[in-house]
């Protein structure tokens, strides 16, 4: 029982001492250690899918009212063989390059893809002491990997050499950059109340302190809207809008299994860092106990709460258009998350320096609010604005579209 | 010395890479391309800033608060170079340096 | 040879190897790309000189930002340049001459000062902390930093005055 | 600090393996039979004209810009929001200032109406 307690720190121990005692020099022992490691971790990412797009179609199908995957032909009982049907498919289907595409950036676009996505999993948490390596630069190094997956994006726009897929890589990285600076500006309102870019400070600090989703409810609703469309959720979704632009910019692929693959891993990350950002990570009752609880329950029910809220967003709401999206990130989000900046820097400094965790979170809970009532009324102001507008522009068309019939 | 890597390897570096971008901003025609090379000239110089931030006064902070600077201005460079070759594109329809000698009278 | 020398030849050889393809390559998308990649490998530097915040911001300003932006200025303005002329001007060879010279006199330079005589002290847990602290610090980098904001905003709307299309 | 980048580095190295991997594998199992005009570029059946070229807006370039100035800004706050716990009232006040000047060249921008994108 002892061994089940921590079991993923015992069993990283016990392989360690296993080659220790095998006679290898430290370095040795180090390196493979580190490889084992780094190959453990970058198959979780890799695998989950599995479960999730599983989980995912039974979603769907409640949502949409209709037959899923129990009904399949080939998914076996519960649909449960439907996933893997997929893979072996998409493994085994031909591949055909365009003949004029740029062979080799056509190719290793897709491998960019995955590569982002699984270094983003390098400094995640996934339990007490389970990470992979805590940077000192924790948040700021997934914030800066979003630069990678940018660039795979226009790697497969223009490897592709075609003119749709070109034009949808400009418009999905619109979208992808335009969302950047929310999502670091809501990050650094974080990271200036824990003071440290490292993701187990950050949950360490959430437990001193309350959930940041109920410390700083603004915060979290910029962060929450701004990770959509990384893995292309509607209603931010034109990264990749299926029945609009096929499949965006990889639509010249005729196997677009990684960049799904790498999408679904975009997808558990973020709703992982959303977890461990805003809801105290893998933190709960009776972790100091038993660890492990940390990372299969604890952590995996919030990630799967945020996930079905993404997912829940995704298959309700209808799709903006691209500039849509980018009215809504730079005329509404930006300005805000840089409000938000101000409003909490004032209120933290604001308070007496002996204030305890509590009275700061009362405080942020209270600049929030005000955040609040000054929001709305300016929203629903331009609302009604925009609608009187509306109004005349009908006026005025109908009676010349009356004439016309 | 910092693992075992002395300074002057640094130093080497930056300046090849500078010659490199130097190399870039000279020789090609496109202005894009004489851009591309700036900016890895900027790039050199940042190496030089934080290799002697690491090997002179790893406890201050100058050499990382000029790097960040320097980062300021590439990136405004860049915003303006590109807005200005953009505009000349869309006027003239060329973004070959050579052909642009309008001021030469 | 140590482990992190070996590093740190692949990471430079990363650097310069991409840089020369930058300045090199026909293609001006390729030659971007690796443009890219060079600034990975100088990420690569930073993390080996112990400023990971600095590894980060090369990767999040120069990746994300300008080569982003650089990449939509070619495919903005990909079909003036004629793809069959040579990618350099009539002055190439006398470039690289300079250049090489200059490239020589540098190396010379460096190879002959004595530069540290002490080995370097350790960098700080809180080394980025201190950045921040002397950043907004009267006595420290204030000026600079609140110039930068106005420089910013002096770009932000020139740049985009000259470049919009009206 | 190696060492907790030597973790990332194989993390790399295991990344790039496996995303490598996959289709390199897929090679060998997959049919080929690519006729010519499987390999033409099309998107629905419509082929596509000449060359690969569109009138792309400049109007996403300038978005692009705008995005690049307000990522130096962020990194130019990170390292103070780092700091902001042991820093006094006034640092808060300065980067208030640094923010406005953002805010009102956004602002400014939206009034002359550069930020329609489309």
């Amino acid at each position: 029982m002892e061994f089940l307690k921590d079991l993923i720190i015992n069993i990283g121990q016990w392989f360690v001492a296993l080659l220790a005692d095998a006679g290898l020099p430290d370095i040795w022992v180090q390196v493979i250690t580190l490889g084992v490691g780094a190959f453990t971790l970058a198959l979780v990412p890799l695998a989950t899918p599995f479960l999730l797009i599983l989980y995912e179609r039974k979603v769907v199908a409640r949502i949409a009212d209709r037959l899923g995957l129990n009904n399949s032909a080939y998914g076996g009982p519960y649909g449960l063989l439907q996933v893997p049907d997929d893979a072996i498919k998409m493994f085994t289907k031909e591949d055909s390059v365009p003949a004029t595409a740029d062979r080799w950036v056509f190719n290793s676009a897709p491998v960019v893809c995955v590569t982002v996505a699984v270094l983003i999993w390098g400094v995640i948490p996934l339990g007490p002491g389970v990470i992979g390596s805590d940077l000192s630069i924790g948040i700021f190094y997934i914030l800066s990997l979003g630069a990678g997956s940018v660039v795979a994006v226009l790697m497969a726009g223009w490897g592709s050499n075609n003119e749709y897929s070109l034009a949808a890589a400009l418009c999905g990285v619109a979208t992808l950059i335009s969302r950047e600076i929310p999502l670091v500006l809501s990050v650094m309102a974080v990271v200036m109340v824990v003071g440290s870019f490292s993701m187990p400070d950050i949950i360490a600090a959430q437990d001193q302190y309350a959930w940041f989703l109920f410390a700083m409810p603004w915060t979290a609703l910029i962060f929450l809207a701004s990770i959509l469309s990384e893995p292309g959720r509607r209603p931010f979704e034109t990264v990749k809008a299926d029945s609009e632009v096929v499949a965006g910019y990889f639509t010249a692929y005729s196997k677009f299994g990684m960049f799904y693959l790498a999408e679904f891993m975009n997808q558990l990350a973020m709703s992982i860092l959303f977890a461990t950002l805003f809801l105290g990570g893998w933190r709960g009752p009776f972790v100091e106990q038993i660890p492990i609880l940390g990372t299969v329950l604890w952590l995996a029910i919030k990630t799967l709460f945020v996930m079905s809220v993404i997912q829940l967003l995704h298959y309700s709401l209808p799709r903006l258009r691209t500039d849509q999206i980018l009215a809504v990130t730079w005329k509404f989000l930006t300005p805000l998350a840089l409000v938000n900046i101000c409003v909490l820097a004032l209120a933290g400094k604001t308070l007496p320096p002996n204030a305890g965790p509590w009275t700061r979170t009362l405080a942020f809970l209270a600049a929030n609010i005000g955040m609040t009532l000054v929001v709305l009324p300016i929203l629903a102001a331009r609302d009604r604005a925009a609608r009187r507008r509306q109004e005349q522009i009908r006026r005025a068309a109908q009676p010349s579209s009356r004439k016309h019939k | 010395m910092v693992y075992g890597i002395p300074l002057e390897w640094y130093l080497i570096v930056a300046a090849a890479l500078f010659c490199i971008g130097g190399y870039g901003v000279l020789a090609r025609r496109s202005a894009v391309a004489t851009l591309m090379g700036v900016e890895l000239m900027l790039n050199a110089i940042n190496i030089n800033l934080v290799a002697f931030w690491r090997y002179l006064e790893p406890p201050g902070t100058t050499g990382q608060a000029f790097a960040l600077f320097v980062y300021a201005v590439a990136a405004a460079e860049a915003a303006v170079g590109l807005a200005l070759i953009i505009a000349v594109w869309r006027t003239h329809n060329t973004v070959v340096l050579k052909d642009l000698d309008m001021l030469q009278g | 040879m140590t482990l992190q020398q070996i590093l740190f030849l692949i990471f430079s050889a990363i650097t310069l190897i991409a840089a020369l393809m930058v300045v090199t390559r026909r293609n001006l998308c390729h030659a971007a790309l690796f443009m890219v990649l060079s600034f990975f490998g100088v990420a690569g530097l930073y993390v080996l000189l112990e400023a990971p915040f600095l590894a980060g911001v090369q990767v999040f300003i120069y990746v994300g930002g300008i080569s982003t932006l650089i990449i939509f200025a070619i495919v903005l303005t990909r079909d003036v340049v004629d793809p069959t002329l040579p990618p350099h001007n009539r002055q190439w060879i006398a470039g690289a001459l300079v250049m090489a010279l200059l490239c020589s006199v540098l190396i010379w330079t460096v190879l002959g000062y004595q530069w540290t005589t002490t080995t370097p002290g350790q960098v700080p847990a809180d080394s980025i902390a201190r950045l921040g602290t002397i950043l907004v610090d009267p006595e420290g980098f204030l000026l600079p930093f609140e110039v930068t904001s106005v420089l910013l905003f002096a770009v932000l709307i020139g740049a985009i005055t000259i470049a919009r299309e009206r | 600090m190696l060492n907790q980048f030597a973790f990332i580095g194989f993390l790399l190295i295991v990344a790039l393996i496996l995303g490598a991997a996959t289709p390199i594998l897929a090679r060998l199992v997959r049919p080929q039979k690519a006729i010519p005009r499987k390999l033409e570029m099309d998107e629905c059946d419509m082929r596509t004209h000449g060359e690969t070229w569109v009138e792309f807006k400049a109007q996403y370039y300038t978005l692009v810009i705008v995005f690049l100035l307000f990522d130096v800004a962020a990194v130019f706050l990170l390292p103070w929001a780092l700091a902001y716990n042991t820093l006094e009232l006034y640092t808060a006040i300065e980067v208030i200032a640094f923010i406005l000047m953002l805010l009102g060249g956004l602002v400014y921008l939206w009034r002359k109406g550069a930020l329609e994108w489309l």
